[in-house]
């Protein structure tokens, strides 16, 4: 190894193009920091330091948007900034934003250490980042078992809770198991590749242009084509595709709700940025069996959340079992992919309608929660629009645009999907989109029902023995920050311009 | 000039959207009710007014065009907005039932006046967007618009079964609406038009149709989407259970108008983009109307002992005049449809409007109940009566031009779905002169007697009186004189159709 | 000899692990755990890769077996009952099951492997060092992030409730 | 016979199974997070046999990141296993199922 690929190599290494991602993790630790040299008394201000922190990055990441290392090899190959990359970011710092934002709903709730679940969040939220600007398979795994590591630990953060840390169990089973198969998955691709020479530098099947490259030449290599498979079999377990989504509604229900939120937004839309570049620029060879294979996929991940959804009471399962089914229209969005281009921009515009729905509903599930927080039924929405019309809008907005009715930003993310499905031929497929839709609309109608309807029954027949529950009642910030997702999802399916626009079509 | 028509045009779309957003911005009530009062008459007067301004030989193209970009231009998705000679009457009837239905709504007294106001000018805008847009994304956008306080509606101010009549209206409606926005897509994908706007479709579409099966399957998901929405037979069992729960003005505005997207679509977009289609479909399509609307719900209304009930059956009953005046496939046919759409829009709010001030003087809906009210009320009976005789299709009403033009242009089709039809106007005669006499002629029950002596029932005041007679003064007028729409609408009507019948009698009839 | 060597480590390793599998006591399956890394300890020492051998009996043998035996210890479990099975669960094992035997087999009938040139002498510790240090710089750092959020995580789940921060 | 690439490929394999098997069917959350250890070491065999007849070195680097982040996950695992017990006092799966509506 001469000094001249040395110095190359370190020349690569350009630290600054991951400047968002080292201020998240070194605001991570100065958290630490100061709980260590802070009085106790003074803590409660760390997770507005987060918070301040967390907007921090997002403004530096959206004034530095057209980065000039775009479409760049970095770190000898290990990172590569794609536009899609750029939008990741914006999307998961908002998203991590609006998550810190729900643990100080819940957290104070609890005596439980408060600062190591900032941290954590901002060093997951970095590492997701990092997974989808990864264009090496090594860098891939490891940004991946950090976010995954750190899932495990938030998702039974609520120690106190038995249920919480039977949801973190049943997480770390099957998401150590996803791990291990999509691990073996990697293997294969780099044993199929073997060893490439160019230009005197050996390069591996980890590199995802290499892979493509033997992709492209040998599409019917058996070793390849089992490695694919089992990566995206991996990958279908983050996202909650069929058959990998039994983990989903005992997860959701026992995970505490700012991690369900969590789990629901900011996972599932890297799994899918994850898929979409393995698909669109890596597997792309392998169409003839990846289509088929994600086309059943969609299929049965549509029905089978939309179906288990019917019937459900517990609104955190029930979050977690239709987030199912937006994960089966997703996978149209990504199957359309492979022959319409702008497939993409479609799947990330539902994503960021999908983002801003869920944590509307996530942040009403967050003030209504009581001292249990996975027992929450429909039954404690009850007189909601009464006692709290901000809340009950806000719940409207959210299970409205969730349920893709117009003029809500989720009927314009659906509408967009349905259009690149239609380019794409999968006419089956639309057909059992739209039928869960339809399904999907009867349980979502039913939570906006107990929410409102139940509550204006004449006053003949009033006194109802429906058990009141404690609301917290959110504070001027709160109402803000809801306020404002509501009206994104409001501006968003009337005018989706601003969006459309900013996402690279 | 023009400039300033299409300017109207918006302000009358705007108008009872921006004051429903002023409401919800914490308008005190007593603010509420007079501007939503302005906010129902100042369309109505634009309608009116584009009406009267409307070129007479002008009604094949669209007037009053206006441009807006949404920011989605890419898709070809803008906010066009126009009228041609098809769009024009149903702009006018949304116009109307909406003054009717919202003045009837300021003195009704509703428990959350507010929010029912609210409601009903979100469903108000969103039915005039209907009819005024040009872009089939932002037609079948405004339709969701309207539809979604529907289901609020019933579900807040419903009656009995209010719940299960809200989610099942919502479920149908839904589908239905989604069945059709897939069709719509699979036009502007398949059209290769890159464009929503249906102007620019019809270019496209012109030089070459789209292939048959695209066609065939095409105008397959618009029916049966559409056709859930207008409630053809078998997908109309939500219509008589969601109209039996929804409180009237959105009962009026639904059945009056909101319903009459889904034939709307048909003719405006489905029969003009695709002639094949609708070749492949007409007689399915006549026989699921003629059967299952006309004579199935027909003996299914007669059966009925409910008011409401029997006039949410009577509505889908007659909905299938309108579907055989479609599948005729011809231009008299479809004219007739577009008349007697406006038609009965006009004449099933009134009856539904009526219908509730019923109830309010004898609290009940039941038919066997009911009786000796003309000697009470004898303006209500007077106005009751009319509605039915217009609804029945007698001359002097609006109803009988167009059934008249279905019946012309049936016979053509298809002499025996013509003797269908015929039986089916006998049919709604019967049970509507015999709902005529149940409540208004006859002894009443001793139980109504009662409660009838306990509250002396009033005449029909002017809260309820100004509406009704608006909706009736319009079927009496364009019973008289239906050139007024009919001469638009004819020009309007697909180029491919004239060619079916060509050289055939025009919709408009002698002089009266 | 390497062959036989192969051979050896390679049955230590399989036998082992189906001791893990079968049973009853989670001592035992720890030790067959145990047993089964010292196996392929030995393979990698074959694969002339001998600092990962090293390495894997350094953390796994020493680290994580120990660990799972203390915690063995610690929760004082019982041997498994014999539960029947759930009939679902044997389904999806025996489908499962089936559909990993079909592809390992046809792994070994079907996989073109590419083996490019002959295997050179075995890396130095140097040579990882280079590696990990220039190209692959970025992982070790975010490994490092990654232990501090477990250390984080295990503390944070194990702590005594009483220490717990209280409200403020 | 030669011992070669597919003799390791086997055997990975083989592991990788049992692994598999043991996390399906054993109740016991502690043998079958062995289990999945079993199945994280079978991947690592076929990393470094790959890594060997190859001649590169990138993977047995990877067999370092995989050995570091399994014993984290282990760690992890382990303390949500102990605290479990110390609520429920059992480690078998059938008493994971309170999670139920």
């Amino acid at each position: 190894m001469t000094t001249d690929y040395l110095k190359s190599v370190a020349e690569s290494n350009q630290w600054w193009a991951l400047g968002p991602e080292i201020m998240l993790a070194c605001a991570a630790l100065g958290l630490l920091v100061m709980e260590i040299i802070l009085p106790k008394k003074d803590h409660r201000f760390i997770p507005f330091v987060a918070i301040v922190a967390q907007a921090m990055v997002l403004l530096t990441v959206i004034l530095n948007f057209q980065t000039i290392w775009l479409g760049e090899n970095l770190f000898g190959g290990l990172i590569k900034l794609s536009p899609w990359g750029q939008v990741a970011r914006v999307f998961f710092l908002v998203s991590s934003l609006l998550v810190s934002f729900l643990g100080t709903i819940c957290l104070p709730r609890t005596k439980l250490p408060r600062v190591e679940f900032y941290h954590i969040v901002m060093v997951v939220t970095a590492a997701m980042m990092l997974l989808v600007h990864s264009n090496h398979f090594v860098m891939f795994f490891v940004a991946l078992e950090t976010v995954t590591i750190g899932f495990y630990i938030l998702v039974s953060y609520f120690r106190d809770n038995a249920l919480t840390l039977e949801a973190g169990l049943k997480y770390l089973v099957l998401g150590a198991l996803s791990s291990a198969i999509m691990l073996f998955g990697i293997v294969l691709l780099y044993g199929a590749v073997g060893k490439v020479s160019l230009n005197g530098i050996t390069h591996t099947g980890f590199e995802f242009e290499v892979l493509h490259d033997f992709l492209r030449h040998h599409p019917d290599n058996f070793l390849a084509i089992a490695g694919a498979l089992l990566v995206v079999g991996g990958v279908a377990f983050k996202i909650g595709a069929f058959p990998f989504q039994i983990w989903i509604p005992d997860v959701y229900q026992g995970a505490p709700t700012p991690v369900t939120a969590f789990l629901a937004v900011s996972s599932k839309a890297a799994g899918f940025a994850v898929l979409l570049t393995l698909v669109n620029q890596v597997f792309t060879p392998l169409a003839g069996v990846l289509v088929p294979v994600l086309s059943l996929l969609a299929a049965a991940t549509i029905i089978m959340g939309n179906l288990a959804a019917l019937t459900q009471r517990n609104t955190k399962r029930l979050m977690g079992l239709s987030g199912i089914s937006h994960a089966g229209y997703l996978l149209i969005g990504v199957v359309a992919s492979f022959t319409v281009p702008w497939a993409t921009s479609a799947v990330w515009f539902y994503l960021c309608t999908y983002l801003l729905a869920s944590m509307a509903v996530f942040g009403v599930m967050a003030y209504l929660t009581g001292p249990d927080d996975t027992d929450q039924t429909l039954d404690h929405y009850e007189h909601l629009a009464k006692q709290h019309p901000f809340l009950g809008g806000v719940l409207a907005v959210g299970v409205g645009s969730l349920a893709g009715i117009p003029p809500l930003a989720g009927f314009m993310g659906k509408l967009l999907l349905f259009i690149v499905a239609f380019q794409a031929e999968l006419y089956p497929l639309l057909a059992i989109a739209i039928g869960g839709v339809v399904l999907s609309i009867y349980y979502y109608f039913g939570w906006i029902k107990s929410a409102y309807f139940e509550a204006w029954r004449p006053a003949a027949t009033a006194p109802t023995a429906a058990p009141q529950f404690a609301i917290t009642i959110p504070s001027l910030g709160g109402k803000l920050i809801l306020g404002l997702l509501a009206l994104a999802t409001l501006l968003l399916g009337c005018y989706p311009g601003p969006l459309s626009h900013w996402l690279p079509f | 000039m023009n400039s300033l028509h299409a300017q109207l045009l918006q302000l009358a779309i705007a108008t009872p959207l921006v004051a429903a957003l002023i409401i919800a911005g914490g308008l005190p009530k007593r603010f509420a009710v007079k501007l939503a009062g302005v906010a129902f008459v100042v369309p109505a007067l634009i309608a009116a007014w584009l009406w009267q301004q409307f070129p007479a030989e002008g009604g094949a193209t669209y007037h009053y065009l206006s441009n807006m970009d949404t920011g989605l231009g890419r898709f070809g998705i803008t906010l066009k907005l126009g009228l041609n000679g098809i769009a024009l009457p149903l702009f006018l009837l949304a116009a109307t039932v909406g003054l009717a239905a919202g003045l009837y709504a300021l003195r009704s007294g509703a428990e959350r006046l507010k929010l029912y106001l609210m409601l009903l000018l979100i469903m108000q805008g969103g039915l005039l967007g209907v009819f005024a847009s040009v872009d089939i994304f932002f037609f079948y956008f405004f339709h969701e618009l309207a539809l979604i306080p529907t289901f609020i509606m019933v579900g807040i101010w419903g009656g009995r079964d209010r719940n299960y009549a809200a989610m099942k209206m919502t479920i149908y409606l839904t589908a239905g609406a989604l069945l059709s926005l897939l069709g719509l897509i699979a036009i502007y994908v398949k059209s290769g038009a890159q464009s929503f706007d249906l102007i620019e479709l019809k270019a496209a579409l012109a030089h070459q149709g789209l292939a048959p099966t695209a066609q065939k399957y095409i105008f397959g998901l618009l029916l049966f989407g559409f056709g859930t929405l207008v409630s053809l037979w078998p997908l109309h069992t939500w219509a008589p259970l969601g109209y039996g729960a929804a409180p009237s003005s959105a009962a009026m505005l639904h059945a009056g108008v909101l319903k009459k997207f889904g034939l709307y679509g048909l003719i405006q977009i489905a029969l003009p983009l695709l002639p094949a289609g609708a070749q492949t479909w007409a007689w399915q399509l006549a026989l699921l109307a003629g059967i299952g609307n006309v004579l199935v719900i027909g003996f299914i209304t007669l059966a009925q002992r409910d008011l409401k009930q029997m006039l949410g059956y009577s509505s889908v009953m007659h909905m299938g005049y309108c579907f055989l005046g479609i599948s005729c496939l011809s231009a008299i046919g479809t004219g007739g449809v577009v008349l007697l759409m406006v038609a009965h829009g006009l004449s099933v709010a009134l009856l539904f409007m009526l219908a509730t001030s019923v109830h309010h003087r004898t609290h009940t809906f039941d038919l066997a109940e009911m009786g000796g009210l003309a000697q009470k009320t004898p303006v209500l009976a007077a106005c009751f009566v009319a509605g039915t005789m217009a609804s029945i299709g007698l001359p002097a009403f609006a109803n009988f031009w167009g059934e008249l033009a279905i019946f012309v242009a049936l016979w053509k089709f298809s002499p025996g779905l013509t003797a269908v039809a015929v039986a089916g106007v006998v049919i709604s005669a019967i049970y509507g002169l015999r709902a005529v006499a149940r409540i208004f002629f006859g002894p009443p029950s001793e139980h109504l007697q009662q409660v009838m002596a306990q509250h002396p029932p009033a005449d029909l005041g002017w809260g309820e009186r100004l509406p009704a007679l608006i909706l009736l003064a319009a079927l009496l007028w364009l019973g008289f004189y239906p050139q007024a729409l009919s001469r638009s609408i004819d020009q309007a009507l697909p180029v491919g159709l004239a060619s079916v019948s060509a050289g055939s009698v025009t919709v408009s009839p002698v002089q009266p | 000899m390497a062959n036989l060597l192969f051979y050896f480590f390679a049955s230590l390793a399989l036998v082992s692990a189906v001791l893990v599998v079968v049973s009853k006591n989670p001592v035992n399956a720890a030790l067959g755990l145990l047993l089964s890394l010292v196996g392929v300890a030995g393979l990698f020492v074959l694969l002339n890769a001998a600092l990962l051998a090293f390495v894997l009996l350094l953390v796994y043998a020493g680290a994580v077996v120990a660990l799972f035996l203390f915690i063995i210890m610690l929760l004082d479990t019982r041997p498994e009952q014999q539960k029947p099975f759930q009939r679902m669960t044997l389904i999806a094992a025996t489908l499962g099951g089936a559909l990993l035997v079909v592809g390992v087999l046809s792994l070994n009938q079907r996989a073109v492997l590419t083996v490019g040139g002959a295997p050179g002498t075995g890396p130095t510790l140097k040579h990882y060092a280079e590696q990990l240090f220039t190209t692959y710089l970025l992982p070790v750092q975010l490994v490092g992030f990654l232990l501090l959020i477990a250390m984080l995580g295990v503390i944070v789940l194990s702590k005594k409730s009483d220490q717990a921060e209280e409200g403020s | 016979m030669i011992v070669d690439l597919p003799h390791y490929l086997l055997l990975s394999a083989v592991l990788f199974v049992l692994g598999f098997f043991g996390v399906l069917l054993r109740k016991n959350t502690l043998v079958i997070y062995m289990c999945l250890e079993l199945m994280l070491i079978a991947a690592t065999i076929a990393l470094a046999a790959f890594s060997h007849f190859n001649d590169t070195l990138d993977g047995n680097v990877f067999v370092f990141f995989i050995l570091t982040i399994a014993a984290a996950e282990v760690a992890v695992g382990l303390a949500i296993i102990v605290a479990l017990f110390r609520k429920r006092g059992t480690v078998q799966v059938e008493a994971l199922n309170h999670l139920r509506h």
